[in-house]
């Protein structure tokens, strides 16, 4: 394993320390691991909060600033913040009009966020959680911890975000996210497992002519294993598999997403089958993101998100966005 | 059973979880994200550290701080998990300088249903609980019988053991591990796993304890 | 070798097919294969192209829009494009105030520009070229093609293309370019190889804790190669080159740029160690990029570039620019 | 020497370099960017295809034109450098129905001052050029001597594929493979081969035009 990184200990720190250097506009405090807007809490705003394992970058750090999330906190690779990160970057920005905590469903970040918000409760901050579970790989069943939270993530911060900047009510913007998380689905499928800096072997094995369809962002195996095929071919399995869930018309949102590994040129050619899949069906895509937004390190693959858009989201995500990974309008 | 003999026994998990970190943490990588070991080890050290300057007077008071530090230090599942298990276990032993074999089985018991509460996995789900369950109800019985502690304490270790050893053939219903389906068979949950040593480490101490 | 491609003879056309569905601000010839604002030439402007070999993206195509290029031409991967395409690109885009060629210095690069730069000539369009050659691992003597082109040519382009909106003269816009060229270094190191769609494997071999020392865009192997070491000792070899040629003090722009597999947790890791180098020499940091931004398809590893700022190239960088890659101020 | 005969020249170069494109680009890997074989494959159909909607009718344009579609189908060092010298040898053949050896070889030389001249390479310096330098002197000297085309042809392949063989002690000084150094010594140079697979598709075609 050859990594950029000094210390398989020190990754976290050094990358923040390294996000300190290179944002302005965000106060990072290394030591208790939150990445705040450097303008501080607004007064009379909902401040949105986020959080989970690192090595998604640029998730959630990446989205911190004017229109999108006022704190994130970053835990250990691939694992949940603690409910100290949570509690104190909620203290520190929170203006007043309450706390918007948006969490991945993954057991971890579920159960850190929960200890979190009971404590901010306790001294008096109001909470709300919007879980984002978009993640059509997995049965949302009695069976399973529930769908996972992967690109959606990113959506639910955007618009949330911004509808937090128009000075709405906690109530509002919650629903407003869960609305987001309601119309949206994805479906990620790996060439290669990704390395993680403290395993330093590849998380799950596959053949030289394999990939693994379903995969989270953890690099975790995903549902089933089968031979490599076209772009067109594995874009066709992914859009088949949301379309099952969530019939595609309408205005559409699509993010194609590379997990971290993946040529950019790569992407814009899964882009395009996923633009001309959504054509056959009738769906108009009117939005779009096609680069790195929610990574598992150096694994190679794909993700696609799609959003099913109306009126007031679509102004809502064109409204002006100023973060480190995100940026229109100013 | 007195203040020492928890701090030893926190002591052992520690040398036993930073051992046994990178076969944890293996275990973790295939049906999970391969932190497992990474994520524990974290997590006594912290607990370690926090011992090392300043040790509670009760036992209670020492789990206490001990499941306070793994929930500020470990983070995923096994954080707050673990973490409010040993809150919840300082708590049920209250005040009391030293603790009886009957008390320790109960304070477990209220460690499982800590855990239980907060994950929501029942038996059968391969999980820590199928290393926990059975060890509780071990130690319980062994209670029941009047078994002298070492003694005991080895019989919840090995439940735990082959708790963690059931959950090889077990479908996950919970946690990561549940996102793979069919293909968590064949794997022994990591969770399980590090119960089971904990619960060895528990044995260990009461051993040497009763030895010397 | 698993690539996300229908086939590696269309990889090109199949991207471009991709980023005309993905980017409404670009009018995308795919036939032609030249990437133009869609907002067509605007007359008193000079028009500044840049173009060359594909797996480099976002470079170039991803840098056309306001304030930036006004037109990009994709060759194969990692093959300079044909002076049809300059030609083209150049005759759809100028504005009457002459065109200015933004080239990296590879031969293949030069020659097909020059052809394209006499083609425009006879057709009396008045044509100006900024050779960009940064890349301080390539001793720049007889016995070599001279240095390479590579970060630099990000700050050309922004530069030049923040210069050209304001209306300058093509004399002037291509000092100017020439100036950034003439104040930027850049060196790149790898972790692992390359692998092309046409090869179908790694450009070249690298050991397990073997890293390739000044490396090219081109997934070429580089100078030397050495033990893998920590990201701290990696930057050190590539700031002493850099500091060897360049002597580094004053205002700095610094850009840290993954080569297309590198994780963005890495590349802040590597930007803290930049940062902390920089610091112990004396220079200040006033302006970065931390990402991908020119890279060799799925190559691991980054390259560091360093630009002496004035206060006018502060201010020429911080003007708006709106592109897919890079957007800022609009 | 016709059009025809031209013409097959360009469709046996063709052939040859699709079947050693991946060979071709095997070279360019160790000491380039692993494309030169793909190029002129891509190239050289390129030529095939114009060559099928339309023959020009004299030596000199089938040439011109073939030089032109190399240069406008292969990008790179390679394309412009073979697309010119192609080009430059249609200019120096003029509107002549039939060539002879003579007239061929000043063409080839044309040729070479046409790569010289555009990359400014010289011989030693590992490119193309150490191929078809010899080429030429060793056509130069065939046709002062007097010797039949299949033959003098034949002198001209050998001193190519000798020239390309040359180039693996060499160090490169010009195109990609210089920012090696030292280290680009010990590999064959890509553009050299296939100058040498070229100039052995015309000794070919003119053996077989003899023989027929
Ligand atoms: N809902 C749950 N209830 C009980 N135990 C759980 C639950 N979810 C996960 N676990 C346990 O946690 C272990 C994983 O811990 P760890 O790897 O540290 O956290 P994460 O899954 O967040 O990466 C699993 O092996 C399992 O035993
Ligand atoms: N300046 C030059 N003069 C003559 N030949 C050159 C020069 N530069 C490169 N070449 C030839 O071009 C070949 C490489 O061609 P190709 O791989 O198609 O282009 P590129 O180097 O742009 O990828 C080299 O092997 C060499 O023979
Ligand atoms: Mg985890
Ligand atoms: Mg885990
Ligand atoms: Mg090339
Ligand atoms: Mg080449």
């Amino acid at each position: 394993m050859k990594k950029l990184i000094n210390d398989a200990e020190s990754v976290v720190a050094d990358a923040l320390t390294g996000m300190a250097a290179a944002h302005p506009s965000l106060s990072v405090d290394v030591r208790n691991r939150i990445v705040l807007r450097a303008t501080g809490p607004r007064p009379g705003k909902v401040a949105v909060i986020s959080g989970g394992g690192s090595g998604h970058e640029p998730l959630h750090a990446g989205y911190v600033g004017y229109g999108m999330l006022d704190a994130a906190c970053p835990g250990e690779i691939f694992t949940s913040p603690v409910p100290d990160q949570m509690l104190e970057a909620a203290k520190r920005m929170h203006g007043g009009a309450g706390v918007l905590f948006v969490v991945k469903n993954y057991t971890g970040d579920v159960l850190n966020f929960e200890m979190a918000a009971e404590a901010l409760a306790e001294e008096g901050i109001e909470v709300a959680s919007v879980l984002v579970n978009d993640d059509v790989a997995v049965q949302d069943s009695v069976y399973t911890a529930g769908r996972r939270g992967t690109g959606a993530t990113v959506l639910v911060e955007k618009i949330t975000g911004a509808l937090a900047e128009t000075g709405a009510p906690l109530a509002d913007v919650a629903i407003t996210g869960e609305e987001v998380n309601a119309r949206s689905r994805s479906f990620g499928i790996a060439l290669t497992p990704c390395v993680t800096p403290a395993a330093g072997e590849p998380t799950f094995e596959l053949g030289p002519n394999e990939v693994e369809l379903g995969i989270g962002i953890h690099g975790e195996p995903g549902r089933t294993r089968i031979p490599a095929g076209t772009a067109r071919e594995l874009v066709r399995i992914a859009m088949d598999a949301i379309n099952e869930d969530l019939p595609l018309t309408g205005d559409v949102l699509v993010m194609v997403n590379g997990m971290g590994g993946t040529p950019q040129i790569e992407l814009y050619v899964v882009f395009a089958e996923v633009a001309a899949y959504l054509r056959e069906k009738g769906a108009t895509v009117t939005r779009r993101l096609v680069g790195n937004y929610i990574t598992s390190l150096d694994m190679q693959g794909f993700s696609v998100t799609v959003c099913r858009l109306d009126e007031r989201l679509t102004l809502l995500w064109d409204a002006p966005v100023e973060t480190p990974a995100l940026r229109w309008g100013r | 059973m007195d203040t020492r003999f928890f701090a030893a026994w926190l002591e052992e998990c520690a040398r036993v979880v930073h051992e046994q970190r990178d076969y944890l943490t293996r275990l973790d990588a295939a049906i999970g994200d391969a932190d497992h070991g990474t994520n524990l080890d974290r997590g006594f050290t912290g607990i370690r550290q926090a011992l090392a300057e300043h040790t509670p007077p009760t036992p209670g008071a020492l789990l206490a701080l001990a499941g306070t530090t793994l929930v500020r230090k470990v983070g995923g599942a096994s954080g707050p998990l673990y973490g409010s298990a040993l809150r919840q276990m300082g708590k049920a032993l209250g005040d009391a300088e030293t603790i009886g074999l009957a008390e320790l089985a109960d304070a477990l018991e209220t460690a499982l249903q800590a855990v239980r509460r907060l994950g929501g996995a029942e038996v059968g789900d391969k999980t820590m609980v199928d290393a926990l369950s059975p060890a509780c109800a071990a130690l319980r019985l062994a209670v029941a019988e009047g078994i002298k502690p070492q003694e005991a304490l080895s019989r919840a270790a090995d439940a735990a053991d082959q708790g963690a050893k059931d959950t090889i053939s077990m479908q996950a219903r919970k946690g990561r591990a549940s996102y793979l389906g069919p293909r968590s068979i064949g794997h022994q949950d990591p969770g399980a796993t590090s119960t089971a040593l904990i619960l060895a480490a528990l044995r260990d101490v009461a051993v040497a304890w009763a030895e010397s």
